[in-house]
């Protein structure tokens, strides 16, 4: 089971093809509440990526043991305790960020994707592919998080990396990049209608590369024998 | 009875839990009782809408098991007879997006055809009779067939058979009666095109049409 | 001989879609002029600009979507739309604050949905909205109206202010709306008398009633050319109009004022003739106008009187906008021949 | 008196300019006779009429040249006299710019007619008389729509006419060609009024609606409706008022059900043309062959009224008016917002030509290229029935069929108030006009469909038990060969004769009862089928789902009959049906008795093989006939279907007989291969689909038949020889499987053979002869 071509789509299907946020449209709701600036999409996103991993591993353990009717409800649970953990963790270690945060720390478990992924990846396979599956869906989940949270404190604030330190230390204090000197702030970013429109225009994006690509495999393509799958509904004709 | 219970929370905790699993046990029981669906509606809904061809394109035989076979999941781009109206209904109904024919399964046809048997050439074999699914060819053996046009779906599916080769696939006739207005192209289309009958437009650009 | 073949009807009235924009742009003229007299230069600058801005925004786009530009151009929807934001926006404000506002109304609002006659809400109103909880302070700063001894600037002195950022507090002075939201628990008639943009005007504050006479003049003009039908902005005014009377309890500022003063202060008028009655964002039936109007004419009051905002055309237009397809299911006209009206729909949609 | 009447608004509404006073400045003239009229055949809603004359005939004015076929169907008169020159596909004036049949007539100018049945006391005649008048006059609505004017006229009995109303209305730009009949012939308008009211048995209100637009016309038929009961009544000018649905709003204030005719809530609305071309008809037992038509246009130099024959070419009539192509910008027959575009001059003038348009572009300027809808309303506030074009519109760009039925796509009316207000010139009415046609096509399609699921199911059960009675057959067979061959030796034993055991009769008795049960089945579900869209359908639909309801009732109870009888057969003894005949055949030993005829048909020469197909043609032939007889009494519409079938039948049999002849005296085998072009083609027009595809087929063989001679035989021989390979490998292959088949291929292979070398000997000849 373990050939690199299989992480390889495994790994492409959680960053790209099968996106969480861009193509199967889960968890958007911490992606459009705490995206307003790189350091909380960083801080969720991490969380985010930390929960999946764990879990799909933990229900991949459990897969064969665990009956199909008590499933969900199982999962769950193992979902909240890992998500208690982090929080535990976050609260120890980045507590300014975690205070920043807020609900959205514990609502990971609601997260649809981590759910998602559980159910329909995790508990039909063994545990290094979840593994590998959690790790890229959480990865995808963050890096789109991460620009649309890069976007919106660029357009909202007009800064980029502000506050690193909440999660890197005071090392990272001075990472703040100002990219406009007395810039008005265009509050509209900030708040919840700026990710909206940002996640659009990503979905939009995301889908101008699909759409090209596809093409230029249409082009490559050869056109498939016509008719060739035609079955006899009148049974067979001597 | 009520102080025990409450000095002990933990068998207080599992009382109230299996009170609410057998609560909402019973519950669900009912609703699958009471709500339960005869049959599956689904693929009469999808049957009903796929063009009953029974040409066996799809790679089922016939039109039923195909909509058996998307109601379980297959794809909707197999009807090549249907074509992009049939596929376009199907998502409607399943809501999914409407992908294009799948052009393995053949290709759609621009003008509806019947079977058309050259009777002289015809050596009464029965071979198409026993292949049309619709039952649409007369004849016996060592006697001429034909085709009852009102029946043919044109499925093309008695044209092998034949050892003679005599069967033609025709296009229906179309007339003044079968008539009817196409859409005009769509209005960005339109800017640079007039408004005409045919839709398709006479290719009269404004400045021609200045000129 | 070959014949070009048309499809019947084979005549048409004269009256075109861009007509019907210019007609429209014509009809603001009049506000615009008093606009000019009381403020200056800003407004007539504002409009300007964001006519020309919108236009490129129009052009761009439909350059990128492979459209012919021109033709698309020559509808001025564009046009109105750059208009309607120019005389919306406070004047002096930054240069920028048009440009974002133009991108905001023709590209976010407008051609992301899809073009004219696809944006289901009004782009103008969008670009309002956000520009106005985007930039706040920018947003609320208003010119003093010259009746009352402002200083009017000059063109050179407003190019300065608008193209170079230099400081506009010198001569802006609160709205009556903001007077009178800011002033609670008053009697009305203190606030008026403490006032001095209030005090100077004879029923609802200095210029503002006289742009807002001017403006319902235009919107007169465009309902006697039939542009649009009376319903939407006549179900509007009266609705305010009502609220007024309801909620006037006789002179303590917390009512917010008499009817006179609700409809012809801040936005009213060019709301009731230039915004509400925009046919894309709007029910279409005329019983479904009746309602649109009158709802939003509630809105504008509660928001005003209860809001976060003194005035309200904007939030109210853009609510409604989200209702207008609701109105439209339940406000289908009886088909000659039918004993009812059909909903839109005769299945549920899936 | 008659100012008090009331009458109501209709919503909507447009005022496009009227452009009357050019077309009514010069009196109403008669136009010359044109060299060549063209006749379609089917000037009216309804099926074509048939042909009664040959080319080649002379006619006079006034003959019948095609009658009417079907309820919903006309006659078609001679205008005037000369030869019939040809029956051929002409343009015609409709929308599609294609062609239809038409009959061609050279006339010889002397307009010579056969005597006319005047009836001069027409007063007395009973309403059947009057009605057999109108109904040989061949008058279909004159407005626009050519309704057949007799099948309005006769209202079903439960539908009570209490309001008639004659519609002078003519809303339309344009168009004066009823104000100027109503100017110049009231007295007719008013007479043929009286001849209306008295068929629809003396309603208790006459109207005349009027626009007020046309004083003139008022005056007139006021004081020529002066002593009569007849109320003439005019309303404020707007278009469409016109159409029967909104004049009769207007004049009544009531409303038409959807999908319901008029005559449903009472009242029958006629034309003034139709009004008095029925008083002509009934009084001088004149046919419809000539209309008033408006002639206007900057384009011509004579705007007017003319009086024209029907089937005069319009570019014979627009020479008489000094027409302008290169000032024309279009050629639109009807008024400007509902008339059609025409696609050229040659097409005839029909019955329903009530305005020929010749507009110049500075009038009728080309439409604008459609920009996008803004939603403005002003189309809803324009639509005479209330609708809401816009959603249409969306709905037919999208093709949401469904929503579009939803939202009352079917009452639309196409005036086209909502285009003419259309500020982004959007051709709505167009896309109402192919939503509509989509939504027809798609019930079609769904019909068929139904059907078709329905055939293969019942295909698949009907091989199912097959399989199953087959099985069941041979475990019998088996059984009763085992007894019998036990009886043998027994009887051996004992002593002669064998009989054996009538032991397959039963079984047969039961596949006849599964059959009758299965025919009964089917039946009542097709009566369950027609029944159904019963309940939505409208009127017109209403008639014909009855007929066929009916068909499948005594279809049905035929079937229950034989069913009952057979169940009373089988009880009693087994014989009585004649379909139960071959059971009793079957009674004695089935397995020698099939032996017997396999040998026998083995042993046949190919001349009584013949013979013997002639004979079982002969006997389908007879009772084909008997079939088609008797379906011609019962009036079903099969009966042509059937009748074909017969002639088809006979054409085959002639064929078989010559065959045999061939045969009989030379005794050599050599099947002459039939030239598909040369076999005649029975009966012109045909409804049946399937004959007309043949005739398709057979047209194109003719065209073929232009090429050379050689080239074609050249072309045979050519996809013979291909044909011959492809036969050749299947027989081979089949050969290699020992495919049960064999036979049929290797028939199959010498046909070809046969024929290729025959073709090839003639391409050899042919060669020689060049």
């Amino acid at each position: 089971m373990s050939n690199t071509a299989e992480w390889q789509t495994i790994s492409k299907k959680g960053l790209w093809t099968n996106n969480p946020a861009l193509v199967q449209l889960l968890g958007l709701c911490p992606l459009l509440a705490v995206s307003g600036s790189v350091v909380n999409a960083l801080g969720l996103g991490l969380a985010t990526m930390m929960v999946l991993t764990s879990s799909n591993i933990a229900v991949s353990l459990i897969r064969k043991t665990v009956s199909d009717a008590v499933r969900l409800p199982a999962f769950v649970m193992i979902i909240a305790s890992l998500t208690t953990c982090i929080e535990l963790l976050m609260q120890a270690y980045t507590y300014e960020l975690y205070t920043i945060l807020g609900i959205f720390i514990p609502l990971i478990v609601t997260n649809c994707a981590i759910l998602g992924r559980a159910d329909a990846f995790a508990s039909k396979n063994p545990v290094l592919p979840s593994a590998i599956d959690g790790l890229m869906m959480g990865l995808g989940f963050t890096l789109v998080l991460l620009t649309v949270g890069a976007v919106r404190e660029i357009l909202g604030s007009g800064t980029l990396f502000a506050n690193m330190h909440l999660l890197f230390g005071e090392a990272a204090r001075d990472w703040t990049l100002t990219l406009f000197a007395n810039y008005p702030g265009f509050l509209v970013a900030i708040l919840p209608p700026g990710a909206f429109i940002v996640t659009g225009f990503l979905i939009a994006l995301k889908n101008i590369i699909d759409h090209h690509q596809a093409q230029r495999a249409a082009a490559r393509k050869e056109k498939p024998v016509k008719g060739n799958k035609r079955v006899r509904t009148t049974g067979t004709i001597a | 009875m009520f102080e025990t219970i409450a000095q002990h929370p933990i068998a207080s905790a599992l009382i109230a839990l299996i009170g609410l699993a057998l609560v909402f046990g019973a519950l669900l029981g009912y609703a699958a009782v009471r709500f339960k669906v005869e049959g599956d509606p689904l693929v009469e809904q999808i049957d009903t809408l796929l063009p009953q061809t029974q040409c066996g394109q799809c790679g089922y035989p016939g039109c039923k098991p195909y909509a058996q076979a998307i109601a379980n999941g297959d794809a909707i781009n197999k009807c090549p007879p249907g074509g992009q109206t049939t596929i376009n209904e199907l998502a409607d109904l399943l809501d999914v997006e409407a992908p294009t024919l799948d052009e393995e399964h053949g290709e759609e046809s621009e003008v509806p055809t019947v079977a058309f048997i050259r009777e002289d050439e015809c050596i009464g074999c029965t071979k198409c009779i026993q292949a049309c699914p619709m039952d649409a060819i007369l004849g016996a053996a060592k006697q001429m067939h034909t085709v009852i046009v009102d029946e043919c779906t044109g499925c093309d599916l008695c044209v092998e058979p034949c050892p003679v080769d005599c069967i033609d696939m025709i296009p229906v006739a179309s007339g003044i009666r079968d008539w009817s207005w196409e859409l005009p192209a769509a209005s960005h289309e339109q800017a640079d095109l007039i408004a005409t009958d045919t839709g398709r437009g006479h290719t009269q650009r404004k400045t021609g049409e200045a000129a | 001989m070959a014949l070009t073949r048309i499809t019947s009807p084979h005549t048409h009235r004269a009256l075109g879609t861009g007509q019907v924009m210019r007609t429209v742009v014509m009809a603001t003229l009049p506000g615009l002029a008093v606009l000019t007299y009381f403020f200056g230069v800003g407004t007539l600058h504002n409009v300007l600009l964001a006519s020309a801005v919108c236009m490129g925004f129009e052009a761009a786009v439909m350059a990128v979507r492979g459209r012919p530009v021109l033709f698309y151009l020559r509808d001025c929807s564009a046009l109105v739309t750059g208009v309607l934001l120019g005389l919306a926006l406070p004047p002096y404000c930054p240069w920028w604050l048009v440009v974002v506002g133009s991108f905001c109304a023709i590209v976010l609002a407008k051609q992301l949905y899809g073009g004219m006659g696809f944006n289901p809400f009004n782009p103008a109103m969008v670009a309002y909205v956000i520009l106005l909880i985007s930039f706040p302070l920018q947003m609320s700063q208003w010119a003093a109206p010259s009746d009352i001894g402002g200083h009017t600037p000059g063109v050179l002195e407003a190019l300065k202010q608008i193209w170079a950022g230099s400081s506009i507090d010198g001569y802006t002075a609160a709205t009556p709306l903001d007077t009178v939201k800011q002033n609670s628990s008053l009697m009305l008639d203190s606030v008026y008398l403490q006032d001095p943009v209030l005090a100077a005007g004879s029923f609802a504050g200095a210029g503002w009633e006289w742009v807002n006479l001017a403006f319902l003049a235009g919107g007169a003009y465009l309902l006697y050319r039939r542009i649009f039908t009376w319903h939407a902005p006549v179900s509007m005014l009266a609705a305010l109009a009502l609220m007024a009377i309801i909620f006037y309890d006789g002179g303590s500022s917390n009512s917010g004022g008499s009817v006179l003063f609700h409809l012809f202060s801040g936005a009213t008028m060019l709301g009731a003739f230039f915004i509400v009655t925009d046919p894309v964002s709007s029910a279409v039936s005329n019983r479904g106008r009746l309602i649109y109007g009158a709802s939003i004419g509630v809105l504008i009051y509660v928001i005003r009187i209860w809001g976060n905002y003194p005035d309200a055309i904007a939030f109210a237009v853009l609510l409604m906008n989200f209702a207008a397809p609701f109105i439209d299911y339940y406000t289908v006209p009886r088909t000659y021949g039918h004993k009812k009206s059909q909903r839109a729909t005769k299945k549920a949609d899936l | 008196m008659t100012q008090l009447i009331k009458v109501w608004d209709i919503p909507g509404g447009v005022h496009p300019p009227e452009n009357k006073a050019q077309s009514l400045i010069e009196p109403l003239t008669p136009l010359a006779i044109a060299p060549q009229l063209i006749l379609p055949l089917n000037q009216h809603i309804g099926a074509p009429a048939k042909v009664l004359v040959e080319v080649g005939q002379q006619v006079l004015g006034g003959e019948l040249l095609a009658e009417a076929d079907g309820v919903f169907s006309a006659h078609v008169h001679a205008p005037t006299s000369g030869t019939v020159a040809a029956i051929v596909e002409h343009v015609v004036p409709h929308p599609s710019g294609m062609t239809d049949t038409c009959i061609i007539l050279d006339t010889d100018g002397q307009d010579s007619w056969q005597p006319l049945d005047e009836a001069p006391d027409y007063q007395n005649l009973d309403k059947a008389a009057l009605l057999a008048r109108v109904r040989a006059a061949g008058i279909a609505g004159l407005g626009g729509a050519g309704f057949p004017t007799a099948v309005k006229l006769n209202p079903r009995a439960n539908q009570p006419i209490d309001t008639l109303i004659i519609n002078g209305t003519e809303c339309e730009p344009y168009i004066t060609a009823d104000d100027i009949l109503m100017q110049n012939r009231a007295d007719e308008i008013i007479a043929g009024t009286q001849i209306l009211s008295k068929l629809l048995g003396e309603p208790g209100r006459v109207v005349i609606g009027i626009e007020d637009n046309k004083p003139d016309a008022i005056a007139t038929l006021r004081e020529a409706a002066k002593d009569t009961r007849i109320e003439v009544v005019s309303f404020p000018t707007k278009y469409p008022s016109g159409g029967e649905k909104q004049l009769i709003q207007i004049l009544t204030g009531r409303e038409v059900p959807a999908g319901q005719i008029p005559a449903s809530i009472g009242i029958v609305c006629q034309n003034v043309g139709t009004t008095a071309a029925v008083y002509r008809a009934v009084r001088f037992g004149e046919p419809l062959v000539k209309r008033i038509t408006t002639v206007v246009g900057e384009a011509l130099d004579t705007q007017r009224n003319v009086e024209v024959l029907l089937g005069t070419p319009i570019r014979f009539v627009l020479e008489q008016h000094g027409f302008n192509e290169k000032k024309a910008s279009r050629l639109v027959m009807g008024g400007p917002m509902m008339g059609f575009s025409l696609p050229d001059t040659s097409v005839p003038l029909v019955k329903t030509t009530n305005c020929i348009l010749a507009p110049t572009r500075k009038e009728l300027p080309p439409p604008s290229p459609a920009q996008a809808c803004i939603r403005c309303g002003m189309c809803a506030e324009a639509c005479p029935a209330d609708l809401l074009p816009q959603q249409l519109f969306w709905y037919a760009q999208s093709e949401d069929l469904e929503k579009l039925e939803a939202h009352n796509l079917f009452d639309c009316i196409e005036c086209g108030a909502c285009s003419f207000v259309c500020p982004s010139h959007i051709p709505l009415v167009q896309y109402y006009r192919a939503a509509k046609g989509e939504i027809r096509q798609h019930r079609i399609d769904k019909e068929k469909s139904d059907r078709s699921r329905r055939r293969f199911e019942f295909r698949k059960e009907r091989i199912a038990k097959e399989e199953a009675e087959k099985e069941a057959k041979r475990l019998a067979r088996k059984k009763a060969a085992e007894e019998a061959k036990k009886k043998l030796a027994e009887q051996k034993a004992a002593t002669g004769d064998a009989k054996t055991a009538p032991a397959p009769a039963p079984a047969d008795d039961e596949k006849q009862r599964a059959k009758l049960e299965r025919i009964v089945a089917a039946a009542e579900d097709s009566l369950k089928q027609a029944q159904k869209p019963l309940e939505d359908a409208t009127d017109e639909q209403r008639e014909k789902q009855q007929a066929r309801i009916k068909q499948a009732d005594v279809k049905l109870k035929a079937a229950q009959d034989k069913l009952a009888a057979l169940g009373a057969a089988t009880s009693a003894e087994p014989a009585p049906t004649d379909k139960a005949a071959p059971a009793k055949a079957a009674a004695d030993d089935p397995v020698s008795a099939a032996i017997e005829r396999a040998k026998a048909k083995v042993a046949m020469s190919p001349e009584d093989k013949l013979r013997s197909s002639l004979e079982s043609l002969y006997k389908r032939l007879a009772k084909a006939e008997d079939k088609a007889r008797e379906a011609r009494e019962q009036d079903s519409d099969k009966a042509d279907a059937l009748e074909q079938g017969v002639s088809k039948l006979k054409e085959k049999i002639a064929s078989t007989q010559k065959e045999l002849d061939e045969l009989t005296p030379s005794n050599v085998a050599e099947p002459t291969p039939r030239d598909p072009s040369t076999s005649d083609t029975s009966g012109g027009a045909t409804a049946d689909a399937a004959s007309n595809a043949i005739e398709k087929a057979k047209a194109r063989a003719a065209a073929m038949s232009t090429m050379s001679a050689a080239d074609k035989l050249r072309n045979q021989v050519d996809s013979l020889e291909a044909r011959l390979e492809k036969s050749r490998a299947r027989l081979s292959k089949a050969e290699a499987e020992n495919d049960e088949n064999i036979d049929a291929f290797k028939a199959g292979v010498e046909k070809l053979e046969v024929k290729l070398a025959a073709t090839r000997e003639q391409l050899a000849q042919q060669n020689e002869q060049a």
